[in-house]
């Protein structure tokens, strides 16, 4: 029997496949499509300390093997997402991983401190790419300090593990991991959307109302990958592996790499099954490629 | 529960200026049933599009299991779908979102007022409203007469007046022109179209109650990634917002900001 | 008439498309296929001082919408480049863009300063995306001063402009751009290509021999609309677009964007006829979407 | 000078494990004479794959304007063509590269050496050779009984001995076993096939001048990209390397290295 089952702070996983924070709300809608107990764990959609509406529409526009999204972390709010929609996963048998925003540390902190209180959640995935208000809006996922900084403060007040999620919007990835991994993170969640454009031709200004968004898909599927395989180099903490992940067999590319786990995001757009799919796939086809579980296949790309 | 399925093309024909209509077979067609819902359909081969796009029900024939909807082609999705032939597969997401309430609508004078490819919904909405015996009146809004399909249709169901911007059929201009000799003693109105349209309509109907469908561009369709959500035009609303793929498309023409 | 004439510094340009670097070796085989005076200019393979054989292979994969390659800047060296490859290009009526490769400061200088000579060469696309073998790998293309300082001094000794080619693996490409600005660059080239990987899953291991390779093609393109309409906000030089360009609504696009010439590279791969179709259509489509011209077109969708 | 062409399939089937046949028609074929040469296949729809695939011709019917490719499904481009159907048409690039060099080829003893889907080329190649009276022996190995094609097309126009990686067809074992025993006064051999095939056949038949047909991931396959290089064995060769596309894939067997 091919064990697919995996073992990382904070999180006893059935099997490696969640959905990507902000692809899958907060658990409710996909519920009507299948028994959310499947899944390896669940992220949900950012919580900010009061309620945001986001960014105007039109928030995501297709491209070429990939979308982009400027959803701006539209959530009700740390206290009604606690009060409101974690009660529903209650009933699950699925570990929960609560996606954390902020503009400033001392948001990211009391998010986190209220967040991790919750029964329900196991893990925080802190959301560094956030722009930084206090700094005139420099991301504190491309600025190794603040990263480090903002991590420090949200493991002293978070009584569960914190897997931070990583920008690729940087110029030296292992930096930023090596960063977070001394402020004491206990774990990695890479890759966050690669900034993007597109343009309206009869409008003839950016197509989102927010002008720039995130890249998701199967697009960056190359850039995930590569930042995976650098920081596995050098950096020992588990990994959380996402980005254009749609099949068994972009999985297990994940875990060569030098993934943990993964997430999937964009792909549960296009076909609302796909978690449930590749989990139910994810046996046979690692026996195919001749491993005998999740965690003999993962980081076999990145011994050399 | 039956939730998606690969439907297969019965026919996809060129019906109007760039303006196609498909039939689709499948037994998801038996969950068709309330006039305003939209089919979430994949396009082209394996992920190379990573968005589905949205397309209103336009009639159903529950009998022989098919749906009809009818597409503008505007970019690469629709022009996709304009070329799949009959006996190809799509792979289908729906019924999505929320209809027009009509259930309880009987004995009623109504207005259905639509443009463009706002008209397909409205179709089947004319055709349940006649069924439960509703005096239905239509205005339709095209841009030129080329662009013009269904005038017949409608006209078997409905007083149907033809409204066209260039006055190359029927009346010339905007749908609201006709609105004032029309709206007499109208019980409630039904309206898809573009948002400008919306707009001018729901002004224009200022006193009666009616419901309007919008239009977004979706993620996942389904109300999970907060694409396509609209404020609420009351800001003592708990949430101050709606999700246009779950809560609407429909909604009443005082809910939502246009 | 639609007039798609392009002025930039150095080149006039019969219209703003032209082949990108690497992607259409030194014009010669392309030739087979159509007239090459019908492009707007030609971007050579990057030259070095001396000949490279590159990388092992493979060298190239496919991925979503997109490539990884990794040829490994293979140039028979800049000397023999002028005396073997240019006089072919001579008799087209075609503006040469020389692309200059290098491992260290003296390297680009000294290549710059022999192509540069050339009478066929009328600029010059400064690559600076290649590994500082001095300062230890890191990118001349990801530190702004390093950037600066290679730009300086290519400048000192080039006898034609010169156009800094960015690569899009950085944090901040504004600080990129201003920085090559202040060192003098006389232009701007973005995008190169993003890093990426991919895995064979049989091997395990990366696909390409080099493992890490430059990824192309359609899915960077929202990145590449990103990065220089973020560059146009700031920095008032030309820009030659590039990323991922198939289509005229593609290179109308880049132009809204903030571009003033394009470069296509690897849709030349899929259609080696792509430039002189794309140059066909463009007056046609820029009518469509009421343009009167290319500089009509350009930077429309960056004022706001 | 055509160079290029939306070619028609004409045929397409499943002839072995996970092997297919498919037949294109156009006047491309015109061009299409050297055995070796290779077609490079665009994939999908618009620019949906940005590589083309490089397919051998396994055999030319200049006067119906058909040519002949065999491919194995091994991945994302061969499966899509393995899915096209008859009517359907598929952009070919070519043909590219050099083939076998023949052309003064004539009352020789030969021997052809292919593996895998390194076979089909031979076969044109083989028909081309028997043409010009040459005496031509096949050897054709196969990882297994039902991956084996075109047994009956090379018997008929030579020798053929069949090896397979199991046994369970023909010699078991590599197709060099048999060397030894056939190449006693042989002229010339052709091979082409998996490196490390090639790599053990060139061993075997140092003695012999012979042609090797490479293959190697490719970018533009018209010898633009430097995608598709590999070295000379000459060190003081001028330039050091072939290009696989424009060069290649055929080669002398002491030309490159492998
Ligand atoms: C609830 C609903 C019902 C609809 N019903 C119909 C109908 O019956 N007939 C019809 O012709 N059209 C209808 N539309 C509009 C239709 O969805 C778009 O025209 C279509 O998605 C365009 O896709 P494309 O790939 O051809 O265009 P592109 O511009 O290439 O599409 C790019 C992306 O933008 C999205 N998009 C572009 N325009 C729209 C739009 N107006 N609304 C939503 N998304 C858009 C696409 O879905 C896709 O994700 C409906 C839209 C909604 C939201
Ligand atoms: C000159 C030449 C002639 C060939 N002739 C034949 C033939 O007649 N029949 C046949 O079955 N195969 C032949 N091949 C191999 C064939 O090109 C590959 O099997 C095919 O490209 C795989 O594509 P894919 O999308 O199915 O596989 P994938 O692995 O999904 O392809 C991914 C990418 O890698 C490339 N690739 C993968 N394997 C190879 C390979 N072995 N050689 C070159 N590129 C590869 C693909 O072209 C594509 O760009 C030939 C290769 C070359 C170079
Ligand atoms: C619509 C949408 C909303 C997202 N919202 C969030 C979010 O709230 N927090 C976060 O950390 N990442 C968010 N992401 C990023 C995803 O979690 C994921 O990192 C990224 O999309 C790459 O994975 P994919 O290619 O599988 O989608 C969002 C992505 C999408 C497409
Ligand atoms: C095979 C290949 C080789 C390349 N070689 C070079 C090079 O030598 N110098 C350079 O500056 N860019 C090189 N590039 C980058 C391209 O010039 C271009 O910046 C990039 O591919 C993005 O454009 P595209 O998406 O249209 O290909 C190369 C790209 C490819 C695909
Ligand atoms: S499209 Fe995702 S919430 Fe409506
Ligand atoms: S594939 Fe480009 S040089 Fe051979």
């Amino acid at each position: 029997m091919t064990n697919i089952a995996v073992s990382l702070p904070g999180l006893e996983l059935k099997n490696p496949i969640m959905p990507a924070s902000g692809c899958f709300g907060f658990g409710k809608e996909f519920s009507e499509f299948y028994d959310l107990s499947k899944l390896g764990a669940i992220v949900i959609k950012a919580a900010t300390l009061e309620g945001r509406y986001g960014n105007d529409t039109p928030r995501v526009a297709e491209t070429s093997a990939g979308m982009l999204n400027a959803i701006g972390l539209q959530n009700p709010g740390v206290d009604k997402i606690i009060s409101s929609e974690l009660p529903f996963l209650e009933p699950f048998n699925v570990p929960v991983i609560s996606n954390v925003g902020g503009s400033s540390v001392e948001e990211y902190v009391e998010v986190a401190k209220r967040i991790s209180a919750s029964p329900i959640i196991r893990a925080l995935e802190l959301n560094i790419s956030c722009p930084n208000v206090k700094e005139g809006g420099i991301q504190f996922g491309t600025d190794p300090n603040l990263a480090a900084h903002v991590t420090e403060q949200v493991k002293k007040v978070s009584t569960k593990p914190v897997y931070v999620k990583l920008s690729p919007n940087v110029s030296d990835i292992v930096a930023m991991a090596k960063a977070v991994e001394s402020a004491g993170a206990d774990g990695l969640s890479m890759i966050n959307t690669l900034t993007g454009m597109s343009f309206d031709l009869h409008k003839r200004k950016p197509l989102l109302a927010n002008k720039t968004g995130g890249l998701s898909g199967p697009a960056i599927k190359p850039v995930a990958l590569r930042m995976i395989y650098q920081v596995r180099q050098e950096v020992d903490l588990p990994i959380i592996g996402m980005g254009g992940i749609t099949s068994c067999e972009d999985v297990i590319e994940f875990l060569l790499a030098g993934a943990n786990a993964v997430a999937i995001g964009t792909a549960n757009f296009l076909d609302p099954y796909i978690c449930e799919k590749i989990i139910d796939d994810l046996p046979a086809k690692l026996q195919q490629y001749g491993f005998t579980s999740v965690e003999d296949c993962s980081q076999k790309g990145v011994a050399l | 529960m039956i939730k998606e399925q690969w439907m297969t093309v019965v026919k996809n024909r060129h019906l109007a200026l760039d303006t196609y209509e498909m039939i689709l077979t499948g037994e998801l067609t038996e969950k068709m049933i309330n006039p305003g819902q939209f089919l979430h359909l994949k396009i082209g081969e394996g992920f190379s599009h990573m968005l589905r796009r949205p397309i209103s029900i336009t009639n159903v024939d529950i009998d022989h299991q098919e749906v009809t909807i009818i597409y503008k082609t505007i970019g690469s999705g629709t022009s996709w779908l304009s070329k799949q032939t009959p006996g190809e597969k799509i792979h289908v997401l729906g019924p999505r979102g929320n209809g027009f309430p009509i259930e309880q609508v009987t004995n009623k004078k109504l207005l259905v007022i639509g443009g463009g490819v706002g008209v397909p919904p409205l179709y089947y909405l004319t055709k349940k409203l006649v069924e439960q015996q509703n005096e239905v009146t239509a205005i339709l809004g095209f841009q030129t007469k080329d662009a013009v399909f269904y005038e017949d249709n409608f006209k078997k169901l409905a007083k149907t007046f033809i409204v066209t911007d260039d006055g190359t059929k029927g009346e010339k201009g905007r749908v609201t022109n006709l609105i004032p000799s029309l709206q007499g003693d109208v019980d409630y109105y039904y309206s898809c179209g573009p948002t400008a349209m919306l707009h001018a309509v729901s002004n224009e109907m200022k006193h009666v109650p009616g419901y309007i469908s919008l239009e977004e561009r979706m993620g996942c369709g389904i109300g999970a990634c907060f694409a396509c959500v609209c404020k609420t035009v009351d800001e003592t609303d708990e949430k101050g917002y709606r999700k246009i793929c779950m809560d609407g498309p429909v909604f009443q023409s005082n809910e939502v900001i246009l």
